[in-house]
């Protein structure tokens, strides 16, 4: 097995979460015309983070099913809130991709962001901090604290270094992210009323023993935090903030927004939604899948008609995150395995694909379809590095994408075939709009002027994606230590889900 | 002499008189009265529950009548203010209608 | 009959008395040099109001968090936890306000002693309404208070709106003192002559309909001082009219004090389960109509005006509690609130204070561009915003937390859930401010005059308790507990 | 456990790599050389691993390592296993790929992507060997999807051109079309066999025990191996071009001639007749599904041969004429004789490269011109690529003892035997449709041969001056393939001619006849030459109508033209029966309008419009009327004040009573 490295019984989980918060507090000393030490501050800082996370890894038993590396504090005594982390295979694989992309969104920004470079780099940290929080807090508050915690540096970074129509996109973010979270905010408040406590396991624990919950009560409160994942995820007809937001954002925000924070709604149904309230999630599967399934085939169609490439890799997002909804809701040991990875998967290409876009944004500010064509002859590298994106973001067997989306189909077909055949066409959509896209955009005849002397990849752009396409190669191929990850907590969950 | 019910019932008439002139009339300076009408209104209700009160209860119980003291003395701070304001109202409006303070609305 | 007075009541008075103390002073040396020099600092005011203004807090600090020595001055008030945590926040805001007045006066050439001490005087009543336990001291101690404020607000004379909004405030402060006198005439009689709050709440019975509608009145009373829809129409256009600073102090200071005194006496005497409907009622309401109201509003003061009723709105939630009889479960929500309220308002009235000393404007347009002129004020300010609108990290979402909390668990489920609804509402206003400041560019008119230290000073520290407190609220909510739970016994 | 197997498939990849990351820098002749050496190098050790088979070893297999691994639920290996059938398609892909690698030297000198083209090239080898050496059907599919890509990748290789880049995404878009029934077949197979281990598959007691099982569907139930096989069929066509999915080939020919050898004619598209050989015992199993394959194969035999009449493109022709002849395999497989379509499916290798790469040549020398219509005559100028392209054509239409003659006999004769001898009804019609497509592929083909290289000459004299035969490596590939063409049917020479069978019965695919009683096999044997000579015949009348008709009978060809039946059939067959129009109409077209619909009917008008902003302006107007009625006047204030205490007490008043009441 793995040696084991926590000799000095670090707390693991904390220095994940607060590094990048301290880096931020350390950042407002310095000097705000200093960037280069202000980009590479945060840089040495998300690398910290992703240091620790490796660090987590190792200690990191994959052969048990329950919380690890947990770590304990007493907090706000009176209200019943504790500072308590722990991490297990459904988290573990979320926190390794929030840090995992930190560094090179921060990479990213070097040419993009030049305007209040401090600020910007405060927000993202902040923001990191905010996302691998909420995926390790097992106290309710405590994870309500986070989940709200990413709105602002999030809701900064749309609004102050976003596009045209920022404010609209900022403040529709803000509020729809709102309107579920403070619903969700008083299911948790319900909760603590009824079984007199924010702690997860324990909560669990009551719910199921001493305090169990009327099947009403489990179905208000299962909407109450379903609502607030499901626009987080987004879930059809919730998403239209999404490609608002998408569009807005600088590329730094795209990625991280589409990398990691829609997983922040799905990690919730997983963590929170279904097992909390098992039988209204049972009650109201149908309805849910449905749900996502429409909004597979319908995120696939609007990203057929969309002109502006951001907005269709936004709608692609509804579309894909629609498969992991529907994995959610269907207890098995494949959906659900299949859904983790997905979320990880959706991560990479998508991530992959918003800082390509970025890239290419820099060097033609437009990131409508029209203006592009027959661009790959002139930035080849570029060229191939997309369609790796693409073709990861498709599904093609051999890259990530087919590896989590055969599972969580499999999975779901073999609970109900009927939703997995109509979910697999989601995948033929996906090759269709992607496709289209990509002929638009990189092929054809090369007709502005403008599209001749656009600058290939440079070696900074190279650094931060490479990573990204290793990481797709090796999930696709030889996804199984991953999956070993994630198996023994699945496997539990759905023992519980079925009991 | 007067029953406790009667004098109630005076002092309502006066307290109800006086909310009338405040919400009818227009002359500040007649509101100010009003204003003042139902201060005394509740004074004259004080006394009334204070004698009925203290006539059972051990001496040095006369909290109705120190109640009223009170009264009178912020009734008469609260006319010097109502006054002063007046002024500086008819100083800035040359006018003591109510309805000609209505810059901020909305 | 004998007149001793005993240490503790002497102790207990002595916030206050140093208060007074202090606006005589004040007056006194200001005497003679009142026209002349309307434009300067002042700075000996400010230092004789700061210096007066810590010996009350010292005076308030000596007796610690003791247990109360019961009734004080024949049951006029008392010297309990409540009563002090409520005279920490007054005193703590007229510090605040005191240091920024003299800038803020001299900018707009108005510096006079009587602001100053009017501040104080109106503090030390303030005081003594969050320490008075039987009906005369509450009503001297609400009228003193109130007539000091109706001329604060209308301390700009040469201003018509700020004439305007005094007068306004005047008119219908004095109207709802006469019912407020008129339901403690109420009271006082349904409950058999009794005159301080433990008698009245050992001799009264809800069902009598007298002492019904005596202490509804009372309610109505302090509902107005509050801002409780109906009765809050004074609300926007006093704020709007009267001096930045006056409004500051009004919307924290008169506010917390009216609370804490009606708190005190639902506390003690509750009001029943009608009553509480009727409240719970007035609540949402409230909470709605703040909300929506100030959704459009161009002016910072008249959106915080609005701001301000909704919060009260909220307040009226644990008040509800307590006057259905649940008392203990609301408990702590009431002071953390109002200390959490207070500190998070007092930052966003600095930041208007610097943007009106510097553009004599307070429009949301003129916040544009702050976070690159002024960062630390907009961050200050942003602080404030968020925690007004209860998002997590601050004071104000434990605030919220608490209150809902509470709210479910005294069976008001509804008055949580429209709770959430208005507070969803307001984000989209309090984030009006945000966008204008941190998504905008600054104006070229935008003048830099400096904002004064003292306002510095109190947008940092207030800004910053807001977060602490929003990290680390268990000392606090653990006083408040412990304050709530010794008038309940 | 045979670690050698990884290098077939590496080699090719490590060209991939190489090519890919470096060819910028190397220069055409490293890439060329890197490039055409590793996949002959994978063909060497492809052959060591034949020939350890041919000595009598068992199946070589690498276990490989867990890939799509929940233990002890859903075990996908990535395991390698080699075996008769995938030693026959390792050696064609490499072989007749090394060579197409080999005239791709000469073909595509000069162009600009020249290393870009054969990293493709060797991507697509590699994907190729994994389709055929995966132990598992998931594994399977990376290959399967993983060539798709590749074809999609050259099809757009010259991607400046709109309609080559359309073209690509066309045949990946339908190939995923065929896709999906590939991915729910194999849920349905985890589902019941538990596993996509081919082994598993494949194994008699698991088919047995599957075939018990019945689904139930809305319009009925059917047998679990029935609908597994059905959607594998349904993958079949997509990649192999069958009805419906076959739109795609014809457009295919937009890229580089070499990729239409090898991809769109020799490997890939057969990789449909390959999944069905591979899982015979499953497909046995259903006999529903043989028969939708047969009808399926016979009628796109029939359907291609007949729009391959009136294509003026060279390309086109071969293309259509690809669909055909894998009609033809398909309908194999649907009659049983999967040792038959095998053996087809590499003579067609064989022939199909070989016509592919004379047409290139053509092409090449032509410079880019395709059109059969200014060609003609060339015979003079080019007549190496004339004989070579001949003896493709001599073969493809079936004429002894060329290699199309043994495999399409060996077809014909198991349409014939069902039919006749086994007296099943629909075999008999389907058997009548592919002996006529027998006749048709002569005619077309000839006519093809004719257009191009007989006759006078329709070229530009500008250009026919140039016109010459590309020496070196196009020679060199042709001439490998026509020896190939010619003599590849000796491979699997039926017994009744005296031979052994000996593909069929290297793969496993061949049907034992040993337990016939030597009666029945010379009754046997008498059939086979009956249906032999009757192939001949028809293959014979094909090839004579075609050359009366383009060589010196024209005046017959233009008074069939001429009548209405002609003008008819001819309308029919040049516009290729409508199918892309009618799919354009019916799918594409209506689905696009209902996205822009949904887009601006949803997105924008219900959700956005009416449910986002309409709550946001209801809110906000709400507010302004909380806001307006705050009129700033006092007594206005004073009354909402007094209406609001007496109001409020009435109520109060009205509880206490009813309280009191109580």
């Amino acid at each position: 097995m793995i040696p084991e490295f926590d000799s000095f019984n670090l707390p693991i989980l904390s220095l994940i979460v607060l590094t990048p918060a301290l880096v931020a507090l350390v950042l407002c000393l310095v000097d705000r015309n200093n960037r280069a030490l202000i980009r590479q501050l945060a840089l040495m800082g998300s690398f910290l983070t992703l240091l620790f996370s490796l660090l987590m890894v190792a200690n990191f038993d994959s052969n048990l099913g329950t919380m690890q590396l947990e770590e304990q504090h007493s907090w706000i005594e009176s209200l019943g809130i504790s500072y308590h982390l722990g991490v297990d295979g459904i988290s573990i694989l979320l926190v390794l991709l929030t840090c995992f992309t930190m560094p090179f969104v921060f990479l990213s920004t070097w040419a993009a962001i030049g305007d209040r470079v401090k600020e910007f780099h405060i927000a993202l940290l902040l923001l990191q901090t905010g996302m691998v929080g909420a995926f390790v807090s097992l106290d309710l508050i405590l994870f309500y604290l986070y989940y709200e915690a990413m709105l602002i540096p999030m809701y900064l970074i749309i609004g102050i270094w976003g596009g045209k129509e920022r404010i609209y996109a900022a403040l529709k973010f803000f509020i729809f992210t709102m309107v579920g979270s403070l619903l969700m905010f008083l299911g948790i408040l319900y909760l603590y009323n009824h079984a007199g406590t924010f702690d997860l396991p324990v909560l669990m624990e009551r719910l199921r023993t001493t305090h169990p919950l009327g099947s009403d009560q489990q179905l208000w409160l299962f909407l109450a935090f379903t609502l607030s994942f499901a626009i987080k995820v987004p879930l059809f007809p919730l998403h239209t903030w999404l490609p608002d937001a998408h569009v807005q954002a600088p590329t730094a925000g795209s990625v991280v927004l589409a990398g990691v924070l829609l997983k922040m709604g799905t990690y919730g149904l997983l963590r929170f939604a279904i097992p909390l309230f098992p039988e209204a999630a049972f009650d109201l599967q149908s309805m849910m899948a449905w749900l996502a399934i429409i909004g597979i085939v319908f995120g696939a169609c609007m990203a057929l008609v969309q002109n502006d490439i951001k907005k269709l890799i936004a709608y692609s997002s509804v579309s894909h995150l629609g498969f992991v909804v529907l994995a959610c809701f269907i207890p098995n040991l494949e959906a659900l395995t299949g859904a983790i990875l997905q979320m990880v998967n959706h991560g990479l290409s998508t991530g992959m694909l918003f800082l390509m876009i970025g890239i290419i944004y820099e060097r033609r500010h437009t990131r409508e379809l029209a203006d592009y064509g027959g661009i790959c002859k002139v930035v080849p590298i570029f060229t191939i590095f997309f369609l790796l994106a693409v073709l990861s973001s498709i599904g093609l067997p051999g890259l990530n994408g087919f590896v989590g989306e055969f599972l969580l189909l499999y999975g779901v077909f073999s609970s109900v075939p009927l939703w997995g055949c109509l979910a697999t066409t989601g995948v033929l959509l996906g090759a269709l709009y992607m496709l289209n896209m990509v002929k638009k955009f990189l092929f054809g005849p090369l007709v502005h002027e403008e599209n001749h002397h656009i600058e290939d990849l440079n070696t900074r752009e190279l650094i931060y994606l490479i990573p990204f396409v290793v990481m797709m190669v090796w999930l696709g191929l030889y996804p199984a230590p991953f999956i070993k990850m994630v198996q023994p907590t699945l496997t539990l969950y759905v023992e519980m889900l079925q009991n | 002499m007067f029953s406790l019910p009667s004098i109630l019932y005076l002092s309502a008439l006066l307290f109800c008189i006086g909310t009338y002139g405040v919400l009818a009339r227009r002359n500040i300076l007649i509101v100010l009265m009003s204003l003042e009408l139902m201060l005394n209104a509740v004074n004259i209700a004080l006394v009334a529950f204070g004698r009925v009160h203290a006539l059972g209860a051990p001496a040095g119980e006369h909290g109705g009548q120190i109640f009223t003291l009170m009264v009178l003395a912020v009734a008469a701070a609260e006319a010097s203010i109502g006054l002063s304001l007046l002024l500086v109202i008819w100083r800035r409006w040359q006018s003591i209608d109510l309805r000609t303070l209505c810059r901020l609305n909305n | 009959m004998e007149l001793t007075i005993s240490r503790a009541e002497i102790l207990a008075l002595l916030p206050a008395a140093i208060l007074f103390f202090t606006g005589l002073m004040q007056l006194f040396l200001d005497l003679g040099k009142s026209s002349a020099n309307t434009r300067s600092e002042k700075t000996h005011l400010a230092m004789i109001g700061v210096t007066g203004i810590l010996l009350a807090l010292a005076s308030l600090f000596i007796q610690g968090v003791e247990p109360s020595s019961g009734a004080l001055y024949a049951g006029a008030m008392t010297d309990d936890l409540f009563g002090r945590m409520g005279a920490g926040v007054i005193i703590i805001t007229a510090l605040f306000c005191s240091l920024m007045a003299g800038g803020y006066l001299a900018s707009s050439g108005n510096n006079r002693a009587e602001f100053h001490s009017l501040i104080c005087f109106s503090g030390g009543a303030m005081v003594l309404l969050c320490q008075a336990t039987n009906l005369i001291s509450i009503f001297v101690a609400i009228e003193t208070l109130s007539l000091a404020v109706y001329v604060l607000a209308g301390y700009f004379k040469n201003h018509q709106a700020s004439s305007e909004g005094a007068f306004k405030y005047f008119v219908l402060g004095a109207f709802s003192s006469g019912f407020l006198l008129l339901g403690m005439a109420f009271v006082y009689g349904a409950s058999g002559g009794s005159i301080s709050l433990a008698d009245i709440a050992a001799s009264a019975t809800h069902d009598d309909t007298l002492f019904a509608v005596g202490t509804f009145l009372m309610v109505i009373g302090f509902g107005f001082k509050v801002g409780a829809v109906p009765f809050h129409s004074w609300v926007p256009d006093v704020y709007q009219g009267a001096p930045v600073l006056s409004v500051g102090w009004m919307a924290v200071a008169v506010k917390s004090a009216s609370f804490f005194a009606l708190f005190r006496f639902v506390l003690f005497t509750g009001g029943g389960q009608i009553l509480a409907q009727i409240l719970a009622a007035i609540a949402v309401v409230t909470m709605l109509l703040g909300n929506l109201a100030a959704l459009n509003q161009l002016s910072l003061k008249r959106m915080l005006a609005y701001s301000g009723i909704a919060h009260t709105g909220y307040l009226l939630i644990p008040l509800v509690l307590a006057v259905s009889g649940s008392g203990a479960i609301a408990g702590a929500s009431i002071p953390f609130y109002l200390i959490s309220y207070a500190v998070t308002t007092l930052a966003a009235f600095g930041v208007i204070v610097a943007i009106s000393v510097a553009t004599d404007r307070d429009d949301v347009q003129d916040l544009n561009g702050l976070a690159r002129t002024r960062p630390l004020l907009a961050l200050g300010f942003t602080v404030a915003l968020l925690s007004l609108a209860g998002v997590p990290l601050t004071s104000g979402f434990i605030g919220k937390l608490m209150i809902f909390s509470d709210a479910i668990e005294g069976g008001f489920l509804h008055l949580a859930l429209i709770g959430i609804v208005a507070s969803l509402i307001s984000i989209y206003y309090y984030l009006r401010p945000v966008v204008a400041m941190w998504f905008k560019e600054p104006s070229t008119s935008f003048d830099l005059i400096p904002a004064s230290w003292g306002v510095q000073f109190t947008v940092a520290v207030c800004a910053i308790a807001t977060v602490a407190l929003g990290l680390f609220p268990d000392w606090l909510v653990n006083l408040s507990k412990l304050s709530v739970h010794a008038i309940l016994g | 456990m045979d670690t050698n197997l990884l290098w077939i498939v590496l080699l090719p990849f490590l060209g991939f790599l190489i090519n890919g990351l470096l060819g910028r820098k190397l220069g055409h002749k490293t890439v060329s050389v890197i490039a055409c050496l590793l996949p002959v190098l994978s063909f060497v050790v492809s052959y060591a691993a034949w020939s350890r088979l041919v000595d009598g070893a068992n199946a070589l297999h690498w276990n490989g390592f867990p890939w799509i691994w929940l233990e002890g639920t859903l075990e996908v290996p990535f395991a390698l296993h080699f075996d008769g059938l995938a030693a026959v398609m390792c050696l064609v892909i490499t072989g007749v790929g090394s060579v197409i690698h080999l005239y791709s030297i000469g073909y595509m000198k000069g162009d600009p992507g020249y290393h870009r083209y054969f990293s493709y090239l060797n991507l697509f080898t590699a994907f190729m060997l994994l389709l055929v050496l995966a132990d598992n059907l998931l594994l399977m599919f990376i290959g399967w999807e993983g060539v798709g890509l590749c074809s999609y990748l050259l099809i757009g290789f010259w991607y400046e051109d709109d309609a080559n880049c359309a073209a690509g995404k066309k045949a990946f878009i339908v190939n995923r079309i065929g896709d999906l029934a590939f991915l729910i077949g194999m849920f349905v197979c985890l589902q019941h066999f538990g596993s996509l281990d081919i082994s598993m598959l494949t194994s008699a007691e698991e088919i047995t025990r599957v075939s018990a099982e019945t689904l139930t569907f809305p319009w009925g139930a059917a047998s679990v191996v029935t609908t597994i096989a059905v959607l594998l069929f349904i993958g079949a066509t997509g990649k192999s071009a069958q009805i419906p999915l076959f739109v795609w080939l014809p457009d295919a020919m937009a890229g580089p001639t070499p990729v239409s050898a090898l991809i769109h004619a020799a490997t890939m598209v057969t990789s449909g007749v390959y999944l069905c050989c591979r899982l015979m015992p499953l497909f046995e199993a259903s006999p529903a599904a043989m028969g939708l394959i047969a009808a399926v194969g016979a009628c796109t035999a029939l359907l291609a041969a007949f729009i391959a009449f009136t294509q003026n493109d060279i390309k086109k022709v071969l293309a259509y004429s690809t669909i055909s002849q894998l009609g033809y395999m398909f309908f194999a497989v649907g009659m049983g004789a999967f040792s038959a379509a095998l053996f087809h499916l590499v003579t067609h290798a064989f022939f199909k490269a070989l016509l592919f790469l004379g047409s290139g040549s053509v092409i090449h020398a032509m410079h880019h011109e395709q059109d059969m219509r200014k060609m003609g005559g060339l015979r003079n100028r080019l007549p190496f690529t004339h004989i070579t392209f001949l003896i493709g054509t001599l073969a493809i239409a079936g004429v002894p003892p060329l290699a199309g003659f043994f495999s399409k006999d060996e077809i014909l004769f198991a349409g014939f035997q069902q039919g006749f001898l086994n007296a099943v009804g629909s075999a008999q019609l389907f058997w009548l449709i592919s002996f006529l497509t027998a006749g048709m592929t002569a005619f077309y083909m000839i006519r093809c041969v004719a257009m191009t290289f007989w006759g006078e000459s329709h070229v530009e004299e500008s250009l026919e001056r140039n016109v010459h035969e590309p020496g070196g490596w196009i020679g060199f590939a042709l001439f490998v393939l026509a020896i190939a063409s010619a003599l590849g049917g000796f491979l699997n020479v039926p017994e009744f001619l005296g031979g052994h069978a000996s593909l069929g019965h290297f793969t496993g695919l061949h049907h034992s006849t040993s337990d016939l009683s030597v009666d029945q096999l010379r009754s046997l044997h008498v059939s086979e030459w009956q249906s032999m000579l009757l192939s001949v015949l028809i293959a014979g009348s094909g090839l004579m109508l075609g050359i009366h008709c383009y060589g010196k009978g024209r005046d017959l060809r233009t008074s069939f033209n001429d009548s209405s039946a002609g003008k008819a059939l001819g309308r029919l067959s040049a516009s290729k029966f409508y199918v892309d129009e009618i799919y354009d109409r019916i799918f594409v077209r209506p689905f696009e309008t209902l996205s822009h619909l949904l887009f601006i009917l949803i997105d924008r008008i219900i959700i956005d419009g009416i449910l986002v902003n309409g709550l946001a302006l209801l809110t906000r107007s709400t507010g302004n009327v909380f806001r307006r009625i705050q009129t700033g006047y006092i007594p206005g204030y004073l009354l909402t004040f007094g209406c609001g205490v007496l109001v409020l007490i009435f109520i109060l008043l009205n509880f206490l009573r009813e309280g009191g009441a109580q």
